[in-house]
């Protein structure tokens, strides 16, 4: 409990002191002390296994999240350290804006832990709307006037989202209120898991359907996706990398939880068959998508649209196998995607370019960063030794056996997919390396500002995923997946 | 087990070394002879487990999935590609080190630091990769292996990513390594328990019913057949594998393929059970047609690394005949042929191992002397490099099939299986079988003719460019990686027989019979199947009768005939100058006309253009010849051009405006709400 | 509870349906907001006698707020905005007023559909009310996309936010209804503000497609 | 004992054949002069040919390598070899399980393997035409020699030459369709493979028609003199073997004494005898055909041989 309490204030309390602090160095650091007082305090669950009370709820399927959404926060706040100072230096910011930008990042690591430990649905939704506004700021941080069409889109669209998900989550009140009686308890995830099977399926269906169209824009699932290649592409590349490996990590699990809602309940539509739906079509219309790209970050951003419809076919397939892989995908993915958002923002930095075809033969003029990025890029299309290998090792596995003609449109969009990222990434990462934009001077005499530890220490977690994983990790998917029915 | 573990262990180490080392010029020596050492080191463990017998090595290491684990385990079958992966390691590395090192001097180090990608680190792990896959006892294992290989290989076909057509070729074998993988996964799938035990014993414990074991029959051909290079999936090897360095080439194209093949036996006659007749009918109709197509692409080419791709192809089509042969008799429950067959196929794995790695490391060396892959630049390298143009000799000898070289008892054992069609039931089967000899033949009389070509224009006649006319012998590293296989090749040639007998304990294991069953009597140095039916070669007396007899010629005409010898200038159609012969010299594409007239021209729409100038004109007439790769029409360019249609369409999508995006939304929500309606009704 | 209250409630929920439609049906802006404003006024009353037949004081501060908001404040800013925007004053609709009320009324039965299967032991109450809110948000979504400036694009918005909230009235003892609908309230605000700041007049639905380009990052 | 006995028929059979070869040449060449109204050289004159070549001094191209001169003697130990494993005279060779037929047939690849290669040596023009044009008929002889052996094997059961020998003379055989394809197949194989007429000309160096002789157009002396014997080897072994499947009558068996053996050797004269006849009458004949015809030449020996092999399983189920 008090962990929790500790998890959840932290955020705050560092939104409101990096508001006051000026100057961008000291607010970069007080920014990573912070996340590593979160990342602390939410290791200590897994010490002290604490019971859920009527605020937060602490069970196998958000220990988990919890504790990767505060590691990916501290390493994107190391790397963001890295890289404002670029941006300072090359004018991009100004210190109002880091102030500002810091804050922000505070408030959104607090929006987001809140929704994912928070027990009340209502609770939630506050969180998830206020994670859409404190993105919605960051993404038109540059004020550039693509950054504010991008910022504009992504807030219409995730406004009417959100808009759908509460009335979803009324919705959902309706239906348990006449079996649990007014009051907070019908808003409680605990509760309603203990009561839901004696609730009257119709309007749950009505509200799961709402919750889907609601939630699932926020997660990106096709023809919802709209707002996510800009918002990825106009913003601060950290802010891309913890929208892809945070924000839709945030808002499918929103969804999970209440698909576990009408998995216990028996007599429910069964969710599969529409999120399955919405899955492959993500994952397809992504997959082509991804060719006609011409900008590094928004291609990586779709990336983020087909493995999120990956995820999503995933747990609509449902079963022990297909959920375990797609509980381990939303993890390897997040910890991956993020992981890549890093090298390609050193590498635009460097560059000088968004530009996919103006960059070129990384791993000649930065070993380093380059063969970092091709890892990530590698492991991000599912090859081994990596950890998204397994995942969809199992969900092809286990799809086939169960579904064949479900698995081929899945095996082609995976495949279709693959091509453009292997056309990318051998841009990307070989030939000769080009000049910096605008100066002309040699990519390679331009040094990686700041370090690549945040980069390596995903590629490693990854890795180590790939083909080893804890116990306790593997008995939490296992309970979960077996809750997800 | 656990050694064989440890020395990959040691694989990966190797491999960090050699990624930190790769500054210092001992890297390479550390990097190759470390490799060199391990894999000679697995080969001795597997030979010795091999001839010892002994219960399979296993081992369950606590990762992988976590409710499966890795299984690894040894058996006769993996013992045998073990024994080929890693002899193909040792000879790969033996030369790589030479071969690089002559590269180094001549590109005089790097002034940029990368001239070539990192070859040194991924060496290693390609090799680390493909033990790994003979091992691996449950699916994950299996596949993580098989797609660590791929990726460390396409990784080394990108250390030449400065060269203008690598990265495409390089894409496009990633591209199809994963659809192999993919088609592999869902075999798996179907393979796997329900509740998902992915380990082999699991899998061999509950047979799939006879369509799922089509499924998968297909899928296996499917997956592992594109990795090995089986007509129409072969586009990519004859891209990848030469783009590679030329040790890295031998390496994908003798072993890895050979790798391939291990899969598609570990599925099709360990772990699917009972085989029907109609699986072994398929797998011989691809190889035979692969064996045809191969050959004849392998006769368009001009360039020499290339050309070897091909004929690699042609080779995997013979395996597939012999392993199509073996399934059908197993299913006909004669095990006694299908032990022949089978022992056809193992052998022509090992056969072909030897003398494609020989032959392209004999390319590297040419390209090393002359800095050229073009037959049509080369010519009179048998003046310049004799080890070499002697070692070629032997290779291009080998595997055009001749006596009493290895080549060919793989192509007699074959033919006696296909001799034993009258013991099939099906006619379909023994009418396919008599066809498909045929088409073996032709493939193999095929490969005589296209290693002709190669051989007479690279090393006979005259030099055709500068550079082949100064060529000089390379170093004494590469030549002993060439003299190595090339040895082999002749002793396997004239002994087999032991060499069968070593295999004999992974074709019981396969088809419960060995190739010499009920034989009282059989010399080691005497190759008479049981089922060849009273037909028996050997090697070895053909060899000393040779000897003899030509001993006998030698003597005999030379106690006659004079022994006067005098050089001139040939006639050379009328050309005169220093050396007239040179201008009429035929090159690598008219040496290849007549075949293209007789196949070519339909198979391939191949045709010849001919530049004629006018009388008095003293340019040389040119002759020039173009021709199209069914495979390509037909498989890659459909679907390239679909996706690139269907991402066009979708682009669309990228530029609506807000307000048609939230038209899309509203649509969905509508559409979900109408399934709902209905559903509850 | 009496009939009194019930048809009172079903009737107030009717006329802020009603009002959706009219919504849809007007062609000049200042009407339409002044429609907006007597949708908010009639969810106001609703709110007020939800909290008085069920005597929940809390909903009191809901109907408090829609009044101030939805019903004073905003209309203003907006009308504000207008004069001050220069935004030509008649709306041009993406889709033709006709078509768009044979859609609206198709939505509607389409919720009430939805709600039929309902079982009984939710209150009649909760279902009609269900029915009402439902096609409430659905037109206000109807609205949003047929409908090409910002202004009524806002104000579709909001009259999707009255859908939640008569819902959310409706829903008996439902509990953090004002905490939420003040959070809405806020993005209602943002959103003004963008408007405001950004000059956003068109921006819905830019028709120039070189200018998406650039923005989308994939011009050449 | 009969080890032994084998060696000695393998030894005197390996001086038979080198003795009878040229003298079979002769004939042919003979009975073709007499056939067109001329007298025609001595049937021996192929055998001064010979000596007369040995006798002459070597002519080496400039860049003539050590492959160039060692080929002549590879190819005629090849086919020496090969003539040696036909039986003509008698089964019981000593070299009979050491080689079957497809060994033998790949014996003879061997041969023109190195020849082929001996022809782009010299690196003129002539060397590649006939190289090339060669080796494209030997990729289709030699399938359609494979299929002959098929057929033939698939009834009798064996590719070993003289199993099929005995089987041929214990008549259980009878007259079959397939085996008459086969041997039609195998004729026009035969033909091909000594560059007769039509498909080649022995008797000409018109340079857009020869293939055999553009290839060995530059050897001279000894080199030349093995050459043609070796071809002339290859004319006998291509008799030997026809006579020994198809009409092996004559010929001594297991334990049948020396005496039938040597009977066996008047026989086999007399069957070459006829065999030369049948050629040259068949040679005068006809007239050559364009070398590009060649192909469909051989594909139909190699469609008729493939028929063979499959009519066999649809007269009777073997």
């Amino acid at each position: 409990m008090s962990a929790v309490a500790v998890i959840v204030a932290t955020p705050l309390i560092g939104a409101a002191i990096l508001a006051l602090v000026p100057g961008h160095r000291l607010g970069a650091r007080l920014n990573i002390g912070f996340s590593a007082i979160t990342l602390l305090a939410s290791l200590a669950l897994f010490v002290v296994e604490p019971s859920s009370g009527a605020l937060f709820v602490v069970d196998a399927f958000n220990i988990y999240l919890i504790a990767l959404t505060a590691f990916v926060g501290l390493t994107t706040s190391v790397f963001s350290a890295g890289y404002i100072a670029h941006e300072i230096a090359i004018g991009k910011l100004d210190e109002r804006k880091l102030r500002f930008y810091h804050a922000m990042y505070q408030a959104f690591m607090f929006t987001m832990l809140l929704a994912l430990s928070a027990n009340n649905l209502g609770v939630m939704w506050v969180a998830v709307e206020g994670a859409t506004l404190t993105t919605v700021l960051m993404v038109s941080l540059y004020r550039t006037a693509a950054s504010i069409e991008a910022a504009w889109k992504y807030f219409i669209l995730c406004g009417v989202g959100i808009a759908l998900a509460l009335f979803g989550t009324i919705l959902m009140y309706m239906a348990a209120q006449p079996v649990m009686g007014p009051g907070m308890a019908a808003m409680t995830w605990t509760e309603l898991m203990g009561h839901v099977a004696k609730i009257s399926p119709a309007i749950l269906n009505l509200a799961f359907v709402f919750l889907l169209i609601g939630y699932g824009t926020k997660v990106g699932l096709a023809p919802l996706h709209a707002w996510l290649p800009d918002a990825h592409a106009e913003g601060p590349t950290p802010i891309s990398a913890v929208l892809s490996g945070l924000l839709l990590n945030v808002a499918l699990y929103a969804v999970l939880r209440f698909k576990m809602l009408l998995a216990a309940n028996g007599q429910a539509i069964a969710p599969g068959p529409l999120m399955i739906a919405m899955g492959l079509a993500s994952l397809l219309l992504a997959g082509l998508m991804l060719y006609r790209r011409r900008d590094v970050k928004r291609f990586f951003a779709y990336s983020s649209i087909e493995h999120m419809g990956i995820i999503t076919f995933a747990f609509g397939m449902g079963g022990p196998l297909a959920n375990f892989a797609g509980l381990l995908h939303m993890a390897m993915h997040s910890l991956t995607k993020s992981a890549i958002f890093y090298a390609v923002g050193h590498a635009v930095q460097v560059t000088g370019t968004q530009r996919i075809e103006r960059i070129s033969g990384l791993t000649v003029s930065h070993p380093a960063l380059g063969w970092g990025l091709l890892a990530g890029v590698v492991a991000i299309a599912g090859l081994p030794p990596f950890g998204v290998f397994m995942s969809e090792f199992l969900l092809v596995t286990s799809t086939f056996a169960r579904q064949p003609l479900l698995a081929l449109p899945l095996v082609v969009g995976i495949l279709v997919a693959f091509g453009a990222l292997v056309l990318r990434v051998q841009q990307l990462c070989f030939g000769a390396p080009g000049t910096v934009e605008g100066s002309g001077a040699p990519v390679a005499s331009v040094p990686v500002q700041g370090t690549l530890v945040p980069l390596y220490a995903h590629l490693a977690l990854v890795l180590v995923a790939g083909v080893w994983l804890p116990g306790p990790l593997v008995a939490w998917f296992q309970t979960v997946a077996a809750l997800l029915g | 087990m656990g050694l064989v573990v440890s020395a990959i262990a040691f694989l990966f180490a190797v491999a960090v070394a050699g990624a930190a080392a790769r500054r210092l010029p001992q890297a390479s020596t550390v990097v190759y002879g470390g490799t060199a050492a391990t894999c000679a080191l697995i080969a001795l463990w597997a030979a010795l487990r091999l001839a010892e017998g002994g219960p399979d090595a296993t081992l369950v290491l606590p990762v992988g999935l976590p409710w499966v684990q890795a299984h690894l385990r040894a058996d006769a079958l993996s013992a045998v590609f073990l024994i080929v992966v890693n002899l193909g390691g040792i000879t790969a590395s033996l030369f790589g080190w030479g071969y690089e090192r002559a590269h180094h001097e001549s590109h005089g180090g790097d002034q940029d630091g990368h001239k070539e990608g990192p070859v040194l680190p991924l060496y290693p792990l390609f090799l680390a990769g493909m033990n790994m896959v003979l091992i691996a006892a449950d699916a994950f294992t299996f596949l993580l292996s098989w797609e660590f290989m791929s990726l460390a290989s396409w990784l080394l076909v990108l250390s030449t990513h400065r060269e203008p057509d690598t990265p495409k070729a390089a894409r496009l074998y990633l591209l199809m390594a994963s659809f192999g993988t993919a088609c592999l996964l869902l075999a798996f799938g179907v393979l796997a328990t329900a509740h998902g035990d992915y380990s082999f014993a699991a899998i061999r414990a509950h047979a799939p019913d006879a369509g799922a074991a089509a499924l998968v029959v297909v899928l296996i051909l499917l997956g592992a057949g594109s990795k090995a290079g089986l007509v129409p999936l072969h586009v990519w090897l004859p891209l990848a594998h030469p783009a590679a360095p030329s040790h890295v080439s031998a390496l994908m194209s003798g072993v890895m393929t050979k790798v391939a093949v291990y899969a598609m036996i570990r599925v099709l006659f360990d772990l699917l059970g009972e085989p029907e007749w109609w699986w072994g009918g398929v797998t011989m109709g691809f190889g035979a047609l692969t064996a045809v197509m191969g050959v004849l692409y392998a006769l368009m080419q001009d360039d020499v690394k290339r050309l070897l791709a091909y004929s690699t192809v042609e080779n995997i089509g013979a395996i597939a005949i012999a392993l199509g042969l073996a399934l059908v008799f197993k299913a006909a429950h004669t095990p006694v042929i299908a032990a022949l067959a089978l022992a056809a196929a193992l052998l022509h794995v090992v056969n072909h191992s030897l003398f494609k790695s020989l032959l392209f490391f004999a390319a590297g060396a040419m390209l090393t002397a002359t800095g050229s892959r073009d037959l049509n630049r080369l010519g009179g390298l048998i003046h310049r490099m004799p080890t070499t143009a002697v070692l070629a000799l032997i290779g291009a000898a080998a595997i055009s099939a001749l006596p009493p070289l290895n080549g060919f008892v793989g192509e007699w054992l074959l033919f006696q299986a296909i001799l034993n069609a009258p013991a099939l039931s099906e006619w379909s089967l023994k009418i396919e079988i008599a066809v498909v000899g045929a088409a073996l033949a032709l493939a193999t009389a095929l490969a005589g003719a296209c290693f002709v070509r190669l051989y007479g224009i690279a090393f006979l006649g005259r030099p055709r460019s500068r550079a082949a006319g100064e060529a000089v012998e390379v170093g004494r590293a590469m030549r002993l990686g060439m003299a190595v296989p090339a040895v082999l090749c002749v002793v396997l040639g004239v002994l087999p027989t032991p060499l069968i007998r070593l295999f004999e304990p992974a074709l019981r294991l396969l088809v419960e019979a060995g190739p010499f069953d009920g034989r009282s009597y059989q010399p080691w140095f005497w190759l008479a199947p049981t089922s060849a039916i009273g037909n028996s070669y050997n090697g070895l007396i053909m060899l000393v009768v040779i000897a003899l007899l030509s001993v006998v010629l030698v003597l005999g005409i030379h106690r006659k005939a004079s022994d006067r010898v005098r050089w001139s200038i040939p006639w050379g159609c009328g050309f005169d100058g220093p050396d007239p012969a040179a201008v009429t010299q035929y090159t690598a594409s008219s040496f290849g006309q007549p075949i293209r007239r007789a196949f070519g021209s339909t198979v391939f729409r191949a045709r010849d253009h001919v530049d004629m100038p006018a009388p008095g004109d003293t340019r040389p007439a040119r002759l020039s010849v173009t021709w199209t790769d069914p495979a390509w029409v037909v498989v890659v360019e459909p679907l390239a051009r679909a996706v690139g249609w269907l991402a066009e369409k979708a682009n669309r999508l990228q530029f609506l405006t807000i307000r048609r995006y939230l038209t899309l939304m509203f649509l969905a929500l509508v559409v979900l709400l109408v399934m709902v309606a209905v559903t509850q009704r | 509870m009496s009939d009194l209250g019930y048809d009172a409630a079903h009737m107030l929920g009717a006329v802020v349906l009603l009002m959706s439609f009219a919504l849809l049906y007007q062609r000049r802006l200042f009407s339409l907001l002044n429609v907006f404003t007597m949708q908010a006024l009639a969810l106001t009353a609703t709110a007020a006698w939800q909290a008085y037949s069920h005597g929940e004081p809390h909903l009191y501060i809901t109907a408090l707020l829609t009044l101030v908001l939805k019903a004073i404040l905003i209309p203003v800013a907006l009308h504000r905005i207008v004069v001050k925007m220069k935004i030509h004053r008649t709306i041009e609709p993406a889709l033709g007023i006709g078509l768009t009320m044979v859609a609206g009324v198709s939505l509607v039965t389409l919720s009430i559909l939805l709600v039929l299967p309902v079982t009984a032991d939710a209150t009649a109450l909760t279902r009609e009310n269900l029915a009402l809110s439902l096609s409430v948000v659905l037109l206000g979504l109807l609205m949003m996309i047929s409908r090409r400036n910002a202004v009524s694009q806002v104000v579709g918005f909001m009259s999707i936010e009255n859908g939640l909230i008569l819902a959310a009235v409706g829903a008996a003892g439902m509990p953090l209804v004002v905490e939420m609908s003040v959070a809405f309230s806020v993005m209602v605000a943002f959103i003004i503000f963008g408007i405001f700041l950004f000059h956003i007049r068109e921006r819905f639905d830019t028709l120039d497609m070189q200018k998406i380009e650039s923005f989308r990052g994939e011009s050449d | 004992m009969t080890l032994l006995l084998a060696t000695l028929y393998q030894i005197l059979q390996m001086l038979l054949v080198l003795a009878l070869a040229p003298l079979l040449t002769g004939w042919v060449r003979l009975v073709k002069a007499r056939l067109v109204g001329r007298r025609g050289p001595s049937v021996v004159q192929p055998y001064r040919d010979l000596l007369r070549l040995l006798r002459k001094e070597v002519v080496l191209a400039r860049n003539a390598s050590w492959l160039f001169r060692a080929v002549p003697y590879m190819m005629f130990t090849a086919i020496w070899l090969a003539a040696g494993l036909v039986p003509v005279f008698t089964t019981q060779l000593a070299l009979a399980p050491t080689a079957d037929l497809i060994a033998l047939i790949a014996l003879l690849g061997s041969a023109r393997f190195f020849l082929a290669l001996a022809g782009m040596d010299t690196g003129t023009s002539f060397g590649g035409i006939g190289s090339s044009r060669e080796m494209m008929i030997a990729a289709l002889a030699e399938p359609a020699m494979l299929m002959i052996v098929f057929s033939v094997a698939i009834l009798v059961r064996s590719t070993s030459l003289a199993e099929i020998a005995d089987f041929m003379l214990s008549g259980a055989v009878g007259l079959r369709i397939s085996l008459a394809l086969a041997l039609i197949a195998l004729v026009m194989v035969a033909i091909a493979e000594n560059a007769r007429i039509p498909i080649d000309n022995p008797a000409t160096h018109l340079e857009l028609t020869m293939v055999h002789e553009a290839m060995v157009l530059e050897y001279s002396g000894r080199h030349l003199a093995l050459v043609e014997a070796a071809s002339m080897l290859k004319m006998l072994l291509y008799m030997a073997l026809i006579a020994c499947v198809f009409a092996p009558w004559g010929m001594a068996t297991a334990g049948s004494g020396v005496a039938a053996a040597l009977g066996g050797v008047v026989v086999f004269v007399a069957k070459l005898a006829v065999g030369g006849t049948l050629l040259a009458l068949f040679e005068t004949s006809i007239a050559k055909m364009r070398v590009f015809r060649v192909g469909e030449f051989l594909g139909g020996a190699l469609l008729l041989s493939l028929l063979g092999a499959i009519f066999l399983y649809v007269s009777r189920g073997v």
